[in-house]
């Protein structure tokens, strides 16, 4: 007795429907007789026999969905039938991980967020044990050393800042500028109306990424009004003033939750708008994203301080030793403005200069204010 | 992008800006800057990085639109 | 026009059934639209997509042509532009390597070479992937190839119903869009809700929530992915796996926001390794996630080799459910 | 002076069985296919059997060939034995390629058999370059390149006649016209159908040959290869044949009758040769016998060759994927 099975007749050929037998019980049939058609998704196709016999029974009906090796039919006659391939069960290979480097003596494995939350926490890194992949601490652990530490409040250290620190650094400074310093200020409130109609034309037809901030235009005109005004671009050390090597402008940062840095701009007058606008964006991510190293910060030869559009109107800095001067912006604000003898509403913007009388007189301070409103009257030119 | 998936993406480009703040007790109604003393570099950050994250152009005159939680969120799902 | 309330129950049919009948909506709802490709007509379909079709609808509408990929790919181009929306079928991502040059220097080109006065509103539906013991030549996975061109959408329906209703608006999309459908997705049996009348072909989806790891998979992967998220429930992981249905342009703000929450991620292609797809997901989550990630970001892909045809060395060099599961396993419990 | 083929009662004995052996081989690949011992594409050659042996039987060991996915027919009549390419469609290391290519993808390097492939139109630039590293060398040899209808519709065909005629390259281009490229029957693809007419388009001799007649077949194939040997040009030699059964291991044929198959099942080139030889006397019922006996055993030799094979280690799945040198 042998079995005539449902043949596989493609290799993606899952079941079949029986549509019409050719041969009825008892039939003899010959190696090579069609005896059967099967429907598959492909359409009708003639089933051949391999045995010679007589059939003895038609096990699926016409119209049966079998799948490919169930049994349709006997056969009385010699067993010369093909067992029917048993699927193979391939071993499942192991995942091939890349091996992860071993940990450094003495700097263990950290996951990102996990680093991250540590530095949050002042956490020190050496008394945990990792538990993750690669035996890395991970977010849990530091979270469990969190909420272990949190009753001894640890003060929130920024990486790479200690706000603490910081707060000494500028309290030294500024007492030490106001000790020695004797600076004399100036101020020059400035029609804004140029700058910010050129602003606005150029972002008009540009993407948020390369849009310009008037705090950039400022910039530009400041250190171009400072390159002409060399005396207040330096320092004073020793008794006497030494020029900077190049126009190098800090752009005061304030750091959120407090702390102040004043990255500089290299070379800010040969700079372009948007070099500017760049440098300052840059150096502002980085500042505020705990980026730059104090290492980082290169000395400026002037520093410039925005209150920005949320500040008070007008400015007074304190110069920052060894630093000769410090320029102000304050806030943009809409006053009344006198236009060809009319008066008529303005955006205006005070700047202000505090300057190492050592070093200056009043009138050169004044002809650098001058100069920046001058600028910026023509600011299709910057 | 749905409202949902737009209050994540408003969210993370904050939490990058503003990474102390707490974002689940945010008002929806309450002005981002004041709230989260942004100035106007952190402020056209958040507007850059919602244009890279989600390819919507955001001209300057739409700016007040984005000055809240809920409006920034019906913005980028309008 | 809101959907009409559907009493009537999900049907449930082939993702080949929903292939043919999104062809065959497409042809009667715009005359413009018309399918070639080998064998597609009185062969019905190498694949048997087409069986019947150019019985109802003609064989100007279904229209089948001699073996010259490269020759009836750049006709489609060709007709596109002269105003018509051609589907063309390649019978299999390998043979489209035939036609890559008219793929990549035409199809994705045109429309920004000449400066935005042509489009080249194309579609081309070809078949991929491994599995069916066909060995090197006719095995390949080459969709990730095709996602690095710009110009080009590359849509990979996974479901019954993106199946059934990717092809409408990649149609009416003014750029070539290549739409891959696995092998051995064809005999899958699937759900199709009646009241779904489209879908967006923009868009990942999340197939299955959880909040342990991200598995980001496509295609023909997406259900052993499945099968592996179900392995790790057993273990108490949950597992969120995401469809990405679009491999251009690629939708990362859905994979940032689950790979955010669940701070896990692995990624299955079963393109290789190298230069894969999943090569520039896992780039971009380290570049826009980093921060937020709590383990390695990990790939499984099909090894580095020729598909070979002996089934249990096939098996070893595609992905596997199994494999799946270990990987996500060692960045859930470590060690 | 070309070779006559002498029709002597061994020589078309040999045709005979060579071609029987080719029959007998396909049923059997055909029957363990829908018991699943084989897998993947499998394309029979049943009814083209006289294009193989009778261009096979005129070339020289020192020839290469390259051959297509419907290949078993040539890697039998070159002499690659059964067991070996019964355990390759069984996926067996003991196969040909190590059970790795399959029924499509058979290799030899003892015969310079230069595989299967499966990419229509893929082999015949490799046979142009083969027949260029031959004549570069200074080897006295030519190359054999076998492909359906379907490739002359490929870029490949034009490219490579044209190579091949401009440089002067010893390579017989055998098209095995079986009237239909899977579901595409020839009128359909080609303007023109009249396959070995195109050859003139390159300046190349060619010839078409009834593909159903082993020993027309040879004749011409003979006195090609010979012209190619004297004068170092390609040759198109169009054989007009036929393939009894579907293309490949799925195909209802919804595009050709059974009509259609039985009128050239009635030029079955192994019962002409089989006919004409008892007609004559050349050949007794017991011979016959005898021819047939010899084959099953050979064949169920190969099926137990093959199901006593064993799998290729896992471990060993990337080897060879980049070479450390090249065989010699």
């Amino acid at each position: 007795m042998t079995d005539f099975r449902m043949p596989s007749l493609g290799a993606d050929m899952e079941a079949g429907t029986l549509v019409e037998w050719l041969v009825r019980p008892g039939d003899r049939v010959k190696r090579g007789n069609v005896v059967a058609v099967v429907e598959t998704q492909k359409g009708a196709i003639d089933i051949e026999i391999f045995n010679d016999g007589v059939v003895s029974e038609l096990v699926v009906p016409v119209g049966g969905r079998v799948p490919v090796g169930t049994v349709l039919a006997r056969l009385a006659g010699p067993v010369t039938e093909p067992a029917m391939a048993p699927p193979q069960a391939a071993p499942v290979t192991p995942p091939p991980i890349p091996a992860a480097p071993a940990a450094v003596a003495g700097r263990p494995h950290i996951t990102p967020v996990a680093r991250r939350l540590a530095g949050e926490h002042g956490i020190d890194l050496q008394r945990l044990t990792g538990t993750g992949p690669d035996n890395a601490i991970t977010l849990a652990d530091v979270q469990a050393a969190v909420s272990s530490v949190a009753s001894g409040a640890t003060p929130r250290r920024r990486a790479g800042f200690d706000p603490a620190a910081m707060r000494q650094a500028i309290a030294a400074a500024m007492t030490r500028s106001k000790r020695e310093i004797p600076h004399y200020y100036l101020s020059q409130t400035i029609d804004v109306s140029n700058a910010l109609a050129r602003i606005e034309r150029l972002n008009r037809e540009r993407p948020p990424p390369e849009r310009i901030l008037p705090a950039a235009l400022f910039l530009r005109a400041i250190a171009l009004a400072v390159a002409k005004t060399p005396e207040l671009n330096g320092f004073w050390e020793e008794g006497r003033f030494r020029p900077g090597d190049g126009v190098h402008i800090g752009w005061a940062t304030a750091l959120r939750g407090g702390g102040l840095l004043a990255p500089a701009i290299r070379d800010a007058n040969h700079r372009s708008l948007e070099e500017l606008m760049a440098s300052m964006r840059d150096l502002v991510l980085r500042a505020r994203g705990s980026g730059l190293r104090s290492s980082e910060l290169s000395d400026p030869t002037i520093t410039v301080t925005s209150l920005g559009d949320r500040g008070a109107e007008t400015v007074f800095p304190i110069i920052y030793p060894p630093q000769v001067a410090m320029v102000g912006i304050g806030r943009i604000v809409t006053r009344p403005w006198v236009v060809n003898g009319a008066i008529e509403p303005r955006p205006v913007v005070t700047l202000t200069l505090a300057a190492d009388h050592r070093a200056s007189d009043g009138h050169r301070g004044g002809l650098l204010l001058v100069e920046i409103d001058r600028l910026l009257q023509e600011a299709d030119t910057l | 992008m749905n409202a949902g998936e737009a209050r994540t993406l408003i969210v993370d480009v904050l939490a990058s800006i503003a990474p102390e703040a707490d974002f689940d007790r945010l008002p929806g109604g309450a002005v981002l800057r004041d709230e989260l003393d942004l100035d106007s570099m952190d402020f056209l950050n958040f507007i850059t990085f919602l244009h890279q994250k989600s390819g919507i152009d955001i001209p300057e005159a739409d700016y007040p639109k984005l000055s809240t939680l809920d409006g920034a969120v019906s913005y980028l799902t309008r | 026009m809101s959907a009409p309330a559907s009493t009537t129950a999900a049907v449930r049919m082939t993702y080949r059934e929903a292939c043919k009948q999104a062809i065959r909506a497409a042809i009667l709802a715009d005359p413009r639209v018309f399918l070639m490709g080998e064998d597609v007509a009185r062969y019905g379909g190498c694949y048997a997509v087409t069986k019947g079709l150019a019985t109802e609808l003609g064989e100007e509408r279904i229209r089948d042509t001699p073996l010259s990929e490269n020759g009836f790919v750049g006709a489609g181009i060709g007709a596109a532009i002269a105003g018509l929306r051609p589907i063309v079928e390649i019978m299999t991502v390998n043979f489209s390597l035939l036609a890559l040059d008219q793929i990549v220097n035409s199809a994705a080109t045109i429309s920004h070479m000449s400066g935005g006065q042509f489009a080249v509103p194309l579609v081309i539906r070809m078949a991929t992937g491994g599995g069916l013991q066909l060995a090197a030549q006719h095995s390949h996975s080459l969709e990730g190839l095709y996602a690095h061109i710009p110009g080009l959408r590359v849509l990979t329906p996974a479901t019954v119903e993106d199946a059934r209703h990717m092809l409408q608006p990649a149609i009416e999309d003014p750029n070539p869009v290549l739409i891959f459908e696995h092998v051995m997705l064809y005999n899958r049996e699937g759900e199709l809700d009646p009241s779904v009348t489209g879908v967006d072909i923009v868009s990942a989806k999340i197939r299955r929530p959880g909040r342990d790891v991200t598995l980001v998979a496509y295609g023909g992967m997406l259900f052993k992915t499945l099968e592996a998220a179900a392995l790790l429930q057993v273990e108490g992981i949950e597992a969120e796996v995401i469809d990405l249905r679009v491999l251009r342009p690629l939708d990362m703000p859905t994979i940032l926001g689950s790979v955010r929450r669940t701070r896990r991620v692995v990624i299955v292609d079963e393109g290789w390794r190298s230069g894969s797809l999943s090569a520039e997901i896992a780039a971009r989550i380290a570049e826009e996630a980093f921060f937020e990630l709590d383990a390695p970001i990990r790939r499984v892909c099909s090894r580095e080799v020729p598909i070979p045809y002996a089934a249990h060395l096939e098996k070893a060099a595609l992905p596997q459910a199994a494999t799946i599961a270990a990987t996500a396993r060692t960045l859930v419990k470590g060690g | 002076m070309t070779e006559k083929v002498h029709l002597d009662h061994a020589h078309l004995r040999h045709l005979l069985t060579a071609m029987l052996r080719i029959r007998r081989f396909e049923e059997k690949c055909f029957e363990l296919y829908q018991s699943e011992k084989i897998r993947g594409f499998m394309h029979l050659y049943d009814g083209e059997e006289a294009v193989s042996v009778g261009v096979i039987e005129a070339l020289r060991p020192e020839d290469a060939i390259v051959a297509t996915y419907r290949e078993h027919g040539q890697a039998l009549a070159r002499g690659i034995g059964m067991n070996a390419l019964m355990a390759e469609l069984y996926g067996k290391q003991e196969g040909c390629c190590r059970g790795r290519g399959g029924s499509m993808h058979v290799f030899d390097r003892a015969t310079r058999f230069y595989g299967g492939n499966a990419i229509v139109g893929g082999g015949l630039p490799l046979a142009v370059g083969s027949a260029l590293g031959d004549k570069i060398l200074g080897r006295n040899a030519i190359t054999a390149c076998f492909f359906g209808d379907g490739a002359v519709d490929e870029g490949s065909f034009h490219e490579s006649m044209n190579l091949a005629a401009l440089w002067k390259l010893p390579v017989l281009f055998v098209c095995e016209n079986n009237l239909y490229a899977m579901g595409m029957a020839l009128e359909r693809a080609e303007a023109e159908t009249r396959i070995a007419v195109k050859a003139a388009a390159y300046r190349v001799a060619s010839e078409a040959v009834d593909g159903m007649n082993v020993v027309a077949v040879e004749v011409a194939a003979k006195r090609a290869i010979d012209e190619i040997r004297r004068a170092s040009e390609p040759f198109l030699l169009e054989c007009r044949t036929y393939r009894f059964r579907a293309h490949s291991m799925f195909d209802a044929q919804l595009y050709r009758s059974k009509a259609e198959i039985e009128t050239w099942r009635a030029k079955d080139p192994v019962m002409q040769l089989r006919s004409w030889l008892e007609q004559t006397g050349l050949l007794h019922a017991d011979e016959i016998d005898h021819i047939e006996g010899e084959i099953a055993a050979e064949v169920d030799a190969a099926v137990a060759f093959a199901e006593a094979g064993t799998w290729e280690p896992v471990e060993d799945l990337e080897r060879f994927t980049t070479m450390d040198r090249v065989p010699q």
